[in-house]
């Protein structure tokens, strides 16, 4: 019984974990290139789960279709708060580029507020289930991990085969030698914020694939604090760390209730918020590069 | 004794050895250049003479203390100053403020309070003749400025040693026989052994230093008096073994 | 002579405190507002200490006005039936809101301290979702469900004192610290520990080499303003505030708001926080007697254009403008 | 340039001053309700409601009843609120403003226990009535305040019903799974379930919480999905519950019923969920739909007072200017309205202590149902409704004289929901 659900509990964790890793590789792009920490990501998931939200339920559009959509309107917010805000930002302290990434956030939230309301909403896109004997997975939540297994995959390749996935590598190793070679550093840091904001926004088309409710203005906040775990695992300068650092916090957050729940007297849930905490001390301590990297 | 004795010092990154069993000695009040090609290991000699690195193998002896171990702030107040290839200054206070930061921490007296190393920021800043800027930001200083401001935040700490780390890069020729002289003057007078680190400009080096060390590829080479160590037929191999733009290159 | 000038920049500060007393005190229906402005300052002034002197961005500030809330909460709910203690409960309260938040502070810098930049930052908000949630998850001081007490507070000081200690005096309570951190703030600056916080915010290594022990330095700017948070925890929110429940007193909001006001007024000055609490906490409370609802809607593009164009804030600008005049040596 | 800067820090002082002295002396003609209201923040979304359903009383007071009759005269009731956004600090400063600038007669206080406790001590010390239609912890009660007073039932009773009912109905269900949300309400109606459950000789075979803000309960549910129970009782706030129930369908989770709090009543829980929330129950203060009217006080021998169900509803829609049916947010705050009126009227003066007395002896039916209050001003008069989805509908089927419909027990299970079998008795 205990190992049934336990196993149960992990196949669930490594689905949710890819889902997470594909919610993380934007904000670390972003931190790679920029060195810029965005606080407000969880603002750009809730607007992928609106424009998801709005394509099901008034234009009847499948979620899968939503994520093109998705990545489009990220795009354009990227390039827009690139070069109204962060670009002049890049090399003010840190204490800057926090605050005007969380007042994005906030004016994000509050412009979708002002459209849609704060009201909890969700969508039930109905595809089937799969029984896995230990537990069961509705096939939306299953699109959801190859959906974000697949643009994992997609980053991976342009960011070794093409020429502007190498740019970018070569300012996340040293932005001034990369300056000197000729690399065009300002248009690398533009196109980078608009595809991590892209990835971020497209990852808000994943998680409500995942949780097809709760959909709310300010559903980001969590997803935030986690994303910074997740980032910190994967090594957080690193995007495809991050995918990986999210299916270890995946198995984590899923795997460490069945034995904290063995403790009596205590409330297991949170303490699996708890562990990952500590695992995020511990690695910033020991290995700040993460978990994955050679270093 | 000699001021400052490397035995055998190795300082590794990976795989790759930066210095390689250097061996040297400094004695007080000697002007020493430390020459070779960029990134022979000069400036993580400099990283390990003050404290940024500690080195993997070798021991560093200073005044007559074993300092191998001992972290940076804990060196400095021993006597060992140091500027920076690229300054920096610490940009938001005023000049003065940058050189009273030097005879704060940098003095082993734990008698000099505030107000006392403000007067001795003054008396410094006056011989530099910086005298004009003293109420500026460091931050908005030019180049020239702010390398003449960390001489004098080196200075303010009393050195008995001064790690000088590419001085008169990218000086007007006049202003490096002006400050050279100018360094010279006060170093006399305070007894402070220079070493100097250069990467080409050649005449600074024979106006100023008594002796050359020359590192390549992280190993000590040369280590004789100016004017032999110039002539030295190592010393012209490595210097002319290298196309010129390598040389001249900016680390 | 000399020495009573170096204190002439506390003028402006205290002088803006005590116009506020006094309106407070004497404009009818006031107070409550003195108050909330009161507690934006003194949240500044604490986090200035840290974040505006040595450049670091704790996210997880609020754990210290947190871990302070529960000393006092704990304090008057485990003394409140030993009879005759009246306000060493309080003062007991404060000094383990004090022990608490050493504690933490201790604990934290010495693993987080070790961190720079964005490494730094979220360590701390890790340190503080992490509390939080071992404090409901091992349910120490009654996990989620909290502590109320004010009915403790009635019966150690009696209704009259306890009222008026949680709608007046927890107040004045705030005032003070808010000048002490003011009073420590410019300390700070006239002594090394400024030279140091300065060469360290600015260049680490440079400063190192300097012979400056940063580590030494970092610590004592974090212990002091740790400290701070924790007192201005147990004043504001343990006995202004009668209860305590674990996500609203690490709500990571707070760090935020600390952080706007600080950089608001200037990082690093004296007077900065004091302004910049002045005006988000007024700007905040006509807002929602004005235009209810919308305050969020309009504070965050306000915020992006301050640090856009303003990155230095309103004293760090004004600062730079009266340099050489005779106001300079008030502002600082 | 210095000049300059001089003349904007001048007048940003005298703004400053001017704000501070700006006062309001309005002649008395009028009672004022002060409110410091939640309108944005984490409790935006029940705020607006509170405001609605006060604004809505208001209008009915003022137009239908004519105001307050006081002395003989009629006196028009005013509103004044602001928004403290979900904030400790804003509630006080605002409910000092509201008290001392704006002199209202009586405040409101913000939704939930913890801003409620916030301003209770300064509607305490400037002997202020503090009526609370947001805050359930029975604690708030117990610590000895002497003008706080509450209309919303206290936390320990939400699930009550709930038991009584499935007791009634299914003397074989034994095995109960207690799920809530870790936060001081949630786990004081954990509390409540728990000793009447035993007291009623349920087995309690799964207790436990999960975090606020919770985005996967997936490791939750399958623990309790192992515990075999015959009905689930839990939740905590809107967001968990309709997780709750998603993914009890998604890990497909089934059980005789499923009772969810502060979620399940909502018309935006059925369009999230869809048919994967036939026949979920929840506990409420108020629903649509309930049967309190006029005649029923007539039956039971209380007074009445108020709009109608229909008319309070027309009311809100007009207030909010959406075409929104509200929720017990509002029911409850708009019916505090109407006690605070009755005591006035009663007392026939706004005396804060003449009032509360008025207060403390009143009781009385409105179309959010009973009120009443023991001494220390908790709710002790108002029972909860239980509702229930049926074919997309709110259906009250408990208690007996409230209902709307009969209750439908065992539910479908998610499969044959998810087939279209809807839950009909």
């Amino acid at each position: 019984m205990f190992f049934e659900q336990i196993t149960g509990n992990l196949i669930q964790g490594l689905v949710l974990g890819s889902v997470y890793g594909m919610a993380t590789m934007g904000l670390s792009l972003i931190f790679g290139v920029l060195k810029i920490v965005n606080v407000g990501h969880g603002a750009f998931i809730m607007v992928g789960a609106f424009i998801t939200l709005w394509l099901f339920n008034t234009l009847g559009l499948s979620p899968i279709l939503a994520i093109p959509a998705a990545f489009a309107v990220g795009m354009l917010l990227g390039l827009l708060f690139y070069y109204t805000t962060m670009r002049r930002l890049i090399k003010a302290p840190e204490l800057a580029s926090l605050l005007a990434t969380f007042s994005i956030g906030i004016l994000l939230e509050e412009v979708i507020k002002l459209i849609f309301g704060s009201e909890f909403r969700g969508y039930n896109w109905a595809v089937g289930k799969l029984n896995l004997g230990v537990t069961v997975l509705p096939m939306s939540k299953l699109y959801a991990c190859i959906g974000s297994a697949i643009i994992a995959l997609l980053l991976y390749i342009w960011f070794n085969k093409t020429r502007a996935g190498t740019a970018m590598r070569s300012v996340v190793e040293d932005s001034e030698g990369a300056r000197v070679c000729g690399v065009n550093v300002d248009g690398t840091y533009a196109m980078s914020f608009a595809i991590g904001i892209g990835l971020t926004v497209v990852s808000g088309v994943l998680l409500t694939m995942f949780i097809p409710v709760g959909i709310n203005p300010y559903m980001g906040g969590g997803y935030t604090l986690k994303a910074f775990v997740i980032a910190v695992l994967g090594g957080l300068a690193s995007p495809y760390g991050a995918f990986f650092g999210g299916l270890v916090f995946g198995l984590i957050e899923n795997g460490s209730y069945m034995l904290f729940a063995l403790i009596p007297g205590v409330e297991p849930f949170a303490l699996t918020r708890f562990l990952s905490f500590v695992i995020l001390l511990i690695i910033l301590l020991i290995r700040p590069t993460g978990l994955l990297s050679t270093k | 004794m000699a001021l400052l004795e490397l035995k055998n010092v190795t300082k590794e990154f990976g795989g790759l050895v930066a210095v390689n069993q250097v061996s040297l000695e400094i004695d007080s009040g000697e002007f020493v250049g430390i020459v070779g090609p960029n990134g022979s290991g000069k400036t993580t000699l400099f990283n390990v003479i003050n404290g940024v690195f500690f080195p993997e193998k070798g021991n560093i002896i200073f005044d007559g203390v074993d300092i191998t171990r001992l972290p940076p702030f804990k060196r400095a107040p021993l006597g060992i100053g140091r500027t920076f290839q690229i300054p920096r200054p610490f940009s938001s206070a005023t000049v003065r403020e940058n050189v009273a930061v030097g005879a704060m921490f940098g003095t082993l007296s734990k008698k000099v309070n505030v107000d006392d190393s403000l007067e001795i920021a003054d008396q410094i800043i006056d011989r530099i003749g910086l005298h004009e800027y003293t109420g500026k930001q460091a931050g908005t200083l030019t180049p020239v400025e702010k390398k003449l401001m960390e001489i004098a935040r080196a200075l303010a700490m009393k050195p008995k040693l001064l790690l000088m780390d590419e001085a008169m890069a990218g000086m007007h020729p006049n202003d490096i026989d002006q400050m050279v002289d100018l360094i010279k003057k006060i170093a006399l007078e305070e007894k402070i052994a220079i070493v100097s680190m250069v990467e080409h400009i050649m005449r600074a080096v024979v106006g100023m230093v008594e002796k050359v060390i020359v590192l390549h590829q992280g190993s000590k080479i040369v280590d004789a008096p100016t004017k032999e160590a110039l002539e030295d037929p190592k010393v012209i191999e490595v210097y002319l073994g290298h196309p010129p733009e390598e040389t001249h290159a900016v680390s | 002579m000399k020495t009573i000038s170096k204190y002439y920049p506390l003028l402006p500060v205290l002088a803006v405190y005590f116009i506020m007393f006094l309106v407070g005190k004497n404009v009818s229906g006031m107070w409550q507002l003195v108050a909330m402005l009161l507690f934006y300052c003194a949240l500044g002034q604490a986090f200035n200490i840290f974040l505006g002197m040595t450049g670091y961005v704790d996210f997880g500030y609020v754990a210290f006005m947190g871990v302070g809330t529960y000393g006092m909460a704990v304090t008057i709910t485990q003394l409140a039936h030993v009879e005759g203690l009246g306000f060493l409960v309080i003062t007991i309260g404060f000094l383990m809101a004090l022990l608490f938040s050493t504690l933490l502070s201790l604990a934290v810098g010495a693993v987080a301290l070790r961190l720079k930049g964005a490494y730094f930052a979220i360590a701390t908000i890790g340190v503080n979702e992490g509390l939080r949630f071992f404090i409901e998850g091992a349910r120490i001081w009654n996990g989620s469900e909290g502590l109320i007490f004010m009915a403790e507070l009635n019966q150690i000081l009696g209704r009259k004192t306890a009222s008026a200690l949680a709608t007046f005096w927890a107040d004045i309570m705030v005032l003070f610290i808010a000048m002490s951190a003011a009073y420590v703030t410019l300390l700070f600056m006239r002594s090394k520990i400024g030279y140091a916080l300065t060469a360290l915010r600015e260049d680490e290594e440079a400063a190192k080499v300097m012979g400056i022990n940063v580590t030494k330095y970092k610590i004592i700017a974090f212990i002091t303003s740790a400290c701070f948070a924790g007192l201005l925890g147990a004043a504001s929110w343990a006995l202004k505030t009668p209860y305590v429940f674990p996500p609203e007193v690490f709500e990571i909001h707070y760090t935020i708001e600390a952080i706007i006001i600080v950089l608001l007024g200037g990082a690093g000055t004296l007077l900065g926080p004091v302004i910049g609490g002045l005006i988000y906490g007024l700007s905040k409370y006509y807002l929602s007697i004005y235009m209810p609802g919308f305050q969020l809607l309009i504070f965050a593009p306000i915020i992006i254009v301050i640090i856009v164009i303003f990155p230095e804030g309103i004293i760090g600008m004004l600062k730079n403008r009266f340099k050489d005049t005779s106001l300079a040596r008030f502002i600082i | 340039m210095k000049k300059n800067s001089l003349t904007i820090i001048l007048s940003c002082v005298a703004v400053f001053c001017f704000c501070f002295l700006s006062n309001s002396f309005a002649a008395k003609k009028k009672i004022v309700i002060g409110h410091p209201a939640c309108l944005s923040g984490k409790y935006a979304k029940a705020g607006e409601q509170a405001v609605g359903g006060i604004k809505a009383c208001i209008d009915w007071v003022n137009t239908n009843y004519g105001g307050v009759t006081l002395d003989g005269k009629k006196v028009p009731l005013e509103y004044k609120y602001y928004d403290c956004e979900s904030k400790k600090e804003s509630v006080t400063s605002l409910l000092g403003r509201l008290i001392t600038v704006d002199k209202v007669n009586v405040v409101f206080a913000p939704y939930s226990s913890g801003l409620t406790l916030r301003g209770a001590p300064v509607s305490e010390s400037n002997r202020m009535l503090y009526m609370d239609h947001g805050g359930a912890n029975n604690k708030i009660f117990t610590q000895g305040f002497r003008y706080v007073v509450q209309t919303i039932g206290p936390a320990t009773a939400y699930h009550e019903g709930t038991l009584n009912m499935i007791h009634m109905t299914d003397p074989e269900a034994k095995r109960v799974a207690l799920a809530y949300e870790d936060s001081e309400f949630a786990k004081m109606v954990m509390e409540g379930a728990e000793t009447h459950a035993k007291k009623l000789g349920f087995e309690i075979v799964f207790k436990r919480t999960y975090p606020k803000g919770v985005t996967d309960l997936t490791p939750l549910l399958s623990a309790l999905k192992a515990s075999k129970p015959d009905f689930i009782l839990g939740g905590g706030h809107f967001e968990d519950g309709q997780l709750f129930n998603r993914q009890m369908a998604d890990l497909d989770i089934n059980s005789n019923a499923l009772s969810l709090i502060a979620a399940a009543t909502l018309p935006a829980f059925y369009e999230a969920l869809t048919s994967m929330a036939e026949g979920v129950m929840g506990p409420s203060h108020w629903e649509y739909g309930v049967k309190y009217s006029k005649s029923e006080a007539k039956k039971v021998g209380m007074e009445w007072i108020g709009p109608g169900q229909d008319e309070f509803v027309a009311l809100f829609k007009k207030a909010v200017g959406k075409d929104t049916i509200p929720d017990y947010h509002a029911a409850e705050a708009g019916a505090q309205v109407l006690a605070y009126v009755l005591a006035v009227e009663k007392a026939n003066s706004f005396d804060t202590d003449t009032v509360r007395k008025a207060l403390g002896d009143l009781t009385f039916m409105s179309f959010y149902g009973g009120w009443d209050i023991d001494d220390s001003g908790l709710q002790v008069g108002h029972s909860m409704v239980d509702v229930q989805w049926q074919d997309g509908k709110r259906i009250i089927v408990w208690p007996r004289e409230a209902r709307t419909g009969k209750l439908v027990y065992p539910i479908p299970t998610f499969a044959e929901k998810a087939k279209g079998k809807i839950a009909t008795p």
